[in-house]
C-alpha cells in the first residue's frame, strides 16, 4: 500500500541523505525483519527500523537460556540466530516494499571479511536505506576480543565496509569502552556517515542455586531503561566529539526518554527492549514528540538536536 | 493477535499459590485451544516484561480466565491485580493443539501441575464431542491438585486418573507411571498423546511415546521476552540433520508452543534438566 | 560497649588479615561515618563499613542538585563533601570505637599527593581496620582524566600508597574501563592486597522542559539494582585475572545480590544505595545469608567464593 | 526516629491532585511540628527511593496523617495505597520549629501551596496557647486551597488571610502581598515569620523579611536520597566566610529542613529560580 499517512512535518529528520518522516526508529534485535510488528502498529508510522543483525550466511545463534530480566532491563545472549543476507533480500524485502518507512539493514561478521561479505550480498537488495554495522555485539566474541571496543580495528573495518558499500554506513558503537569519544572519532575518520549508540552493556546474573550463569553463553548483553543515563551520557560526549549525525539507542520507552536524547545531541533515536513489554510504544513515542512540539511551540524538532544548555 | 488493556473481572486464589484470573476485553477475540498471552498490570514498570500464561477458558468471545501460579515478581504483580483492574494484554499467541477428533483417534492427554492450564480447552472440546479420549492429570499434592484446576475438569466427565508426589490424592507418583502401564497394556494403534506440564515430566512422556511408538505433541515452556517472535530469546533445541545451523532452534512462541515431541533435542535443552 | 553479639561463625570472612564477623559492608558515601546507623542496626552486627571518601582537607562538594533518581537506579554527583581527615579522627573515631565492626577508612584526593597525605594522616587514627583507595570517583575530574580509569596512573598511585600505608590496602576500581581484568592486574601487581568493585558508571539525566542536566555537575555516578548485572559481570572477570580478596558492590539489595557476587568471586560485599531506601538492609542481608547457609548446609560461606559452575 | 512498616488508616483524595495519608504505626512516637518523614508502599520497587512528607498532623502517639500533593511517580505510589495497605516509614526526621510562644513573641505563618502541610502543626500550637499570631494562607485557586487542608486551618480559628494566584479565594495574588503591606504598615518589633512552600516563594518572604529586618524561618525542600544524613544530597549552599568550604553546603534532612532564612543564599540554590 502508498504510504496514506499524514506525517508530522515538524518530526522529520534526514541522515547521510536519507529522509525518516520522523526519528523514531526500531533497534536492531528487536524488531525482527519489521513485519512481525505491521499487524501490531502502522508501519507507515514509523520512521523505520534496523533489521535483526544480519550476516553473510545464516547463524543458529546460542544456546538457551539466551535472555533473563533484570532489574530494569534484560540480559540477552541471542549470539545473532539470523536468517542471513540473500534469505533477507528474497523473503522480507519484497513484503517490506509495501510500506513506506525507512529499512536499515544491520550487517554481523565474525571477521572484516565476513561483513564485506554481507554487505556485498545486500548491495543487490531493492529498498534499504542504510546499513548499520555491528560491531559491538558482547554475545559473539571470536578470539577474545570485541571489534568494537578497539578503535583501531573498528576504523579499519570501518574503512572497508564504507568501500564495499553502496549505501550510507551506520556504525553501531560499543559502550564497553573507557573512552567512547575517541572511539567515534577513529570510525568517523575512517568514513562512518552516521553512528549508532549504544549497543548492549556486557553484564551476567547467576542463579545462586545451581551457582550456574543465567545464560547458557554465561555473559549477556543489558538493556532497558537501566542502562538510559549510561546511553544518554555516551550519545552527549560523542556528539561534542564528532560532527556527523548520530542515533541514541538505550532505555528509551517514552518520548521524554527519546527527547533527552535528542537534546543530548542525536538527530534520531532507537527503541529496542520496550518494543517487547509495550509493543505499540514506537507510536506512543512519535505522538509524544508531536505533542512536545505543540506544548512547547517547536516549528521542528531539529531545533532541538544537541540543544543542551 | 491483538494488543489490549484489559479489565480484571476476578482474580481469586483457588489454592494457596494458584490464582485464577477472568480478563474482559474490549474486543472479540478468537482463541484456539492451547493458545497463550503475554500479561502484565498495566503501567507496572518492575519486572518490566510482560509473562506468558495458557488461556485456560474461554468463558465468551470478550471474557477469558487464566490459570496460574505463583512463581515469581512476575505472576506476583498480577497476582495483586484487583477486580476493576487494568492488564496489558497481547493475545491470543502461538500455534494450538491439532483438531483432536478427526478420524476417531484416540487421546490421551496429559497434564503435569499448571500445565494442565494449556489442555482444558482441548479437554473441553473432547468432552464436548464425546471422544475416545482420557486425561492423566499429576501434581505434587492434593491442594496443588485444587489449584490446577482440578475441580473444572473433574466437571468435564472425562476419565480421569489422578496422581500426586505425595499420595495425597489418586496414585502414589509421577503422572508418567499410570502412563507408561497403560501403553504396556497395548491399546496403542491410533492412539496420540498431547501433554503439558514441567520440561522433565514432558520429556519423560515423550520417551515413553518414543518407546511405544505413539504419537505425542507437547506444549513447552520457556521465558519468554516479547511473545510474537521478536526477540528470540525463547527458542529451544530441535533436531536438524548435520552441524548447527538456523533451524537449529524453533522460537516457543510463534514456532510453538505446541511441538511434535520427536522433534525436540531434550538431552540438550537445559530447561529439560 | 563490648560485642554482645552472637555472629554465625559460617559468614566470617578474612580479608588482608583483617576479620570481619560476616561479609557484609556498608558502601563508602552511602553510611556515612558509620554512626548515623547507630539508631537504625545494632552496628555489632554488621561485618563493617567503609567510611565517606576523606581527604587530606575538608571538602565543600558539588553544588545541588546531587542527586536524581533513574530507573532502578539514581545518579549522584556529591562531588566529596567530606569533613577531613583529620576531623575523622578526632571526632568519629573515638565515638566508634564503642562498636565491634571494621572500619574501613574510603581516601580520596585530587593528586597522588593529596592521596599520600590522606593516608599519612589517618595513618595516627585508631581502629582503622585498613584503607579502601578511591581513584574511581567519575565526579571530581582534575584535568579531564579519572586515575582510575588509566591502569598506569592507578599503578603508580597504588605504589605509592601502598608505601605510605601501615594498613592494609584496598583498592576501588572504576567501572568505566573497557579491559576491567587489564586494570585489576596492574593495580595488584601494584601492590594493592584488595581489590572492590565497582564504583559508579557515569551516566547522565536531562530535564527536557528546561533542557539542562539535572544534576549542576552536568554527569553523574550511576547506582543500585540497575547496575548489578555490570557488576557481577566485572567481579567475574577480575576473579579469574587476579589471586587478592575481592569485595563486590554494585546494586546489592538482598541476600541472593550478595550470593551473586560471592558465588562470582567476591569474599564479602559492600551495600551502597540500598541503605538510603531500606536503611536496615544490612541486617536482612546478613540473616539471609545465615538462612541460605541452612538451607544449602554450608559449613563456611568461603566455600562459595568463586564456585561458579 | 525509627524505621517500621505503617498501615494506612485512610488514604483519601481531598481536591484534584491533593490527598491526605493518615498511618497507623506499631510503636508510639514523638513528633515535634515541622518534622517529617520518609514514606514509600512496602516493597515497591519502581520507584526506589522513598519520599519526604512532612507530619501533616499528629491524631495519638501512633497515629498520623500526611498532607501530599501527588507530583510524580513517588507521590503517585503513595497514592495507590488503599486502607490497611503497608508503608515503609523511617521517622520522625529533621529539626522543627522552635517553639514560638516564649516570651510574648508575635508570629505570622507563611504558608504557599502545599507548604502548608509542614505549618500545621504549629498553628495548632499557636492557635492552643492564644498565641498573639497569624496564618497567611496562598495558593493557586480555591480548589488548590482546599486540597492544601483550607478546611482544617480554618478550624483553628487563627486569623486567616487568604490569596489565591488566580483570585478565585481571597485575595488575588501571591501570598507575599499581604505579608509586605502587613510589614510596611508597622507592628515589626517582636515579630517572627515562620515559612514554607515553594522555593521562589520563600526567597521572597526571605527578601521582605530583610528589608524589614523581621526574624523569618524558612522550611526548605530538596530531592532527598535518605533523608537521615548520610547521601549528602540534599543540601543547600548557605552563607559561609571566604571560599568554598566544608560547611558552605547544609542538609536539608538534618540540619534542617528548618534555617534562619538569612543562612541561605538563595541566589546560587538552583532551586529558588
Ligand atoms: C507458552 C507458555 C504458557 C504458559 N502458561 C502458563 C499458565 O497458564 N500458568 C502458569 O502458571 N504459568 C504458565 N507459564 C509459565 C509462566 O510464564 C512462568 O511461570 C512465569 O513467566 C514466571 O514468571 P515470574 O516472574 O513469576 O517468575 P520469575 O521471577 O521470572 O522466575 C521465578 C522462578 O521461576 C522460574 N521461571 C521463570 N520463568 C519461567 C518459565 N517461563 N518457565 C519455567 N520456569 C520459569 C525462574 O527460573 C525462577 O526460578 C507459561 C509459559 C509459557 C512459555
Ligand atoms: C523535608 C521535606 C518535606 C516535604 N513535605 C511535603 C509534604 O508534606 N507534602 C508534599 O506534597 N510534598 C512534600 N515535600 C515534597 C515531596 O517530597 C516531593 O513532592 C516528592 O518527593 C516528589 O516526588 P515524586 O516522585 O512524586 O516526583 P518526582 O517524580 O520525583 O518529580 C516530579 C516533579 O517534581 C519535582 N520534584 C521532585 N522532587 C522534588 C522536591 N523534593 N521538591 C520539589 N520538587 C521536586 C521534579 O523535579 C519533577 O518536576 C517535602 C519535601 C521535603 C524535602
Ligand atoms: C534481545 C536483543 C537482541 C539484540 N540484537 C541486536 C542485533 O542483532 N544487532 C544489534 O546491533 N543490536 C542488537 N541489540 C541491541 C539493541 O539494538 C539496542 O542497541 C540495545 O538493546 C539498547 O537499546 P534498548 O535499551 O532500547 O534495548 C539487541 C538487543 C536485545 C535486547
Ligand atoms: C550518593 C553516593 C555517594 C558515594 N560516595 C562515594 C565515595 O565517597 N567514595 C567511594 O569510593 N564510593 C562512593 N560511592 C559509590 C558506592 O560506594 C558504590 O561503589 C556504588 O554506589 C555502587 O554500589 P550500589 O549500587 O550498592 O550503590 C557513592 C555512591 C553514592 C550513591
Ligand atoms: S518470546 Fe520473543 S521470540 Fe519468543
Ligand atoms: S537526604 Fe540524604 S543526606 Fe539528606
Amino acid at each position: 500500500m502508498a504510504d496514506p499517512t499524514n506525517h508530522d512535518p515538524r518530526l522529520a529528520v534526514e541522515i547521510a541523505g536519507v529522509r525518516f518522516n520522523n526519528p523514531v526508529i526500531g533497534a536492531s534485535g528487536t524488531f525482527g525483519y519489521g513485519l512481525e510488528f505491521a499487524d501490531l502498529i502502522d508501519l507507515n508510522r514509523l520512521g523505520g527500523f534496523a533489521t535483526k543483525g544480519l550476516s553473510a550466511r545464516p547463524l543458529p545463534g546460542n544456546p538457551p537460556p539466551r535472555i533473563v530480566e533484570t532489574h530494569g532491563g534484560m540480559l540477552n545472549a541471542i549470539g545473532l540466530q539470523n536468517i542471513g543476507a540473500r534469505a533477507f533480500i528474497h523473503e522480507k524485502l519484497p513484503l517490506l516494499a509495501l510500506w513506506d518507512t525507512r529499512v536499515i539493514a544491520n550487517v554481523f561478521g565474525y571477521s572484516d571479511d565476513d561483513y564485506i561479505e554481507a554487505i556485498t550480498i545486500l548491495n543487490d537488495g531493492e529498498g534499504i536505506a542504510a546499513y548499520e554495522l555491528n560491531i559491538s555485539c558482547p554475545n559473539v566474541k571470536e578470539g577474545g576480543i570485541v571489534i568494537g571496543n578497539s578503535p583501531d580495528a573498528a576504523a579499519r573495518l570501518t574503512e572497508k565496509a564504507k568501500r564495499a558499500s553502496i549505501r550510507p554506513l551506520i556504525v553501531k558503537l560499543s559502550p564497553n569502552v573507557t573512552d567512547i569519544a575517541q572511539l567515534a572519532r577513529a570510525i568517523v575518520e575512517a568514513g562512518a556517515d552516521c553512528l549508532s549508540l549504544i549497543n548492549t552493556i556486557v553484564g551476567m546474573s547467576i542463579d545462586v542455586n545451581t551457582r550456574q550463569p543465567r545464560l547458557s553463553y554465561g555473559t549477556g548483553g543489558l538493556s532497558g531503561p537501566a542502562i538510559r543515563p549510561i546511553a544518554v551520557r555516551m550519545v552527549h560526549e560523542v556528539a561534542r566529539a564528532v560532527d556527523v549525525p548520530l542515533i541514541g539507542i538505550g532505555g528509551i520507552a517514552s518520548a521524554p526518554d527519546a527527547l533527552e536524547f535528542i537534546i543530548a545531541g542525536a538527530t534520531a533515536i532507537q527503541i529496542g527492549t520496550a518494543n517487547y513489554y509495550d509493543p505499540t510504544v514506537s507510536m506512543k513515542v512519535i505522538d509524544g514528540l508531536s505533542a512536545h512540539c505543540e506544548s512547547h511551540r517547536i516549528a521542528t524538532i531539529k531545533s532541538l538536536i544537541g540543544s543542551l544548555k | 493477535m491483538i494488543e489490549t488493556i484489559a479489565t480484571a473481572e476476578s482474580n481469586r486464589e483457588l489454592a494457596p499459590g494458584y490464582r485464577l484470573l477472568t480478563l474482559d476485553l474490549k474486543e472479540d477475540v478468537q482463541v484456539r485451544a492451547g493458545q497463550f498471552a503475554m500479561l502484565k498490570p498495566i503501567a507496572s514498570l518492575e519486572p518490566l516484561l510482560r509473562r506468558a500464561l495458557a488461556v485456560y477458558r474461554v468463558h465468551g468471545p470478550r471474557r477469558l480466565s487464566f490459570l496460574y501460579q505463583v512463581l515469581g515478581r512476575g505472576t506476583e504483580a498480577l497476582a495483586r491485580v484487583e477486580k476493576g483492574g487494568a492488564v496489558e494484554a497481547l493475545l491470543p499467541l502461538g500455534n494450538s493443539w491439532p483438531d483432536a477428533i478427526r478420524d476417531n483417534q484416540r487421546l490421551t492427554v496429559v497434564a503435569g501441575g499448571i500445565g494442565s492450564a494449556s489442555v482444558f480447552m482441548v479437554c473441553e472440546e473432547l468432552a464436548r464431542s464425546r471422544a475416545n479420549a482420557q486425561l492423566l492429570f499429576g501434581t505434587r499434592s492434593e491442594p496443588t491438585a485444587v489449584g490446577c484446576g482440578l475441580e473444572d475438569f473433574r466437571a468435564l466427565g472425562l476419565p480421569l486418573t489422578l496422581t500426586t508426589d505425595d499420595g495425597s490424592l489418586g496414585e502414589k507418583g509421577f503422572v508418567t507411571g499410570p502412563l507408561e502401564r497403560q501403553l504396556r497394556q497395548g491399546g496403542r494403534p491410533g492412539l496420540t498423546i498431547y501433554a503439558c506440564g514441567p520440561w522433565v515430566m514432558m520429556r519423560q512422556v515423550a520417551k515413553i511415546a518414543a518407546q511405544f511408538e505413539v504419537p505425542c505433541l507437547v506444549s513447552l515452556e520457556a521465558p519468554m521476552g516479547c511473545g510474537f517472535g521478536v526477540c528470540v530469546g525463547c527458542v529451544v533445541a530441535v533436531k536438524t540433520s548435520g552441524p548447527p545451523e538456523y533451524g537449529s532452534y524453533k522460537r516457543v512462541c510463534t514456532d510453538g508452543s505446541i511441538f511434535p515431541a520427536e522433534t525436540i533435542r531434550w538431552e540438550v535443552n537445559p530447561m529439560a534438566h
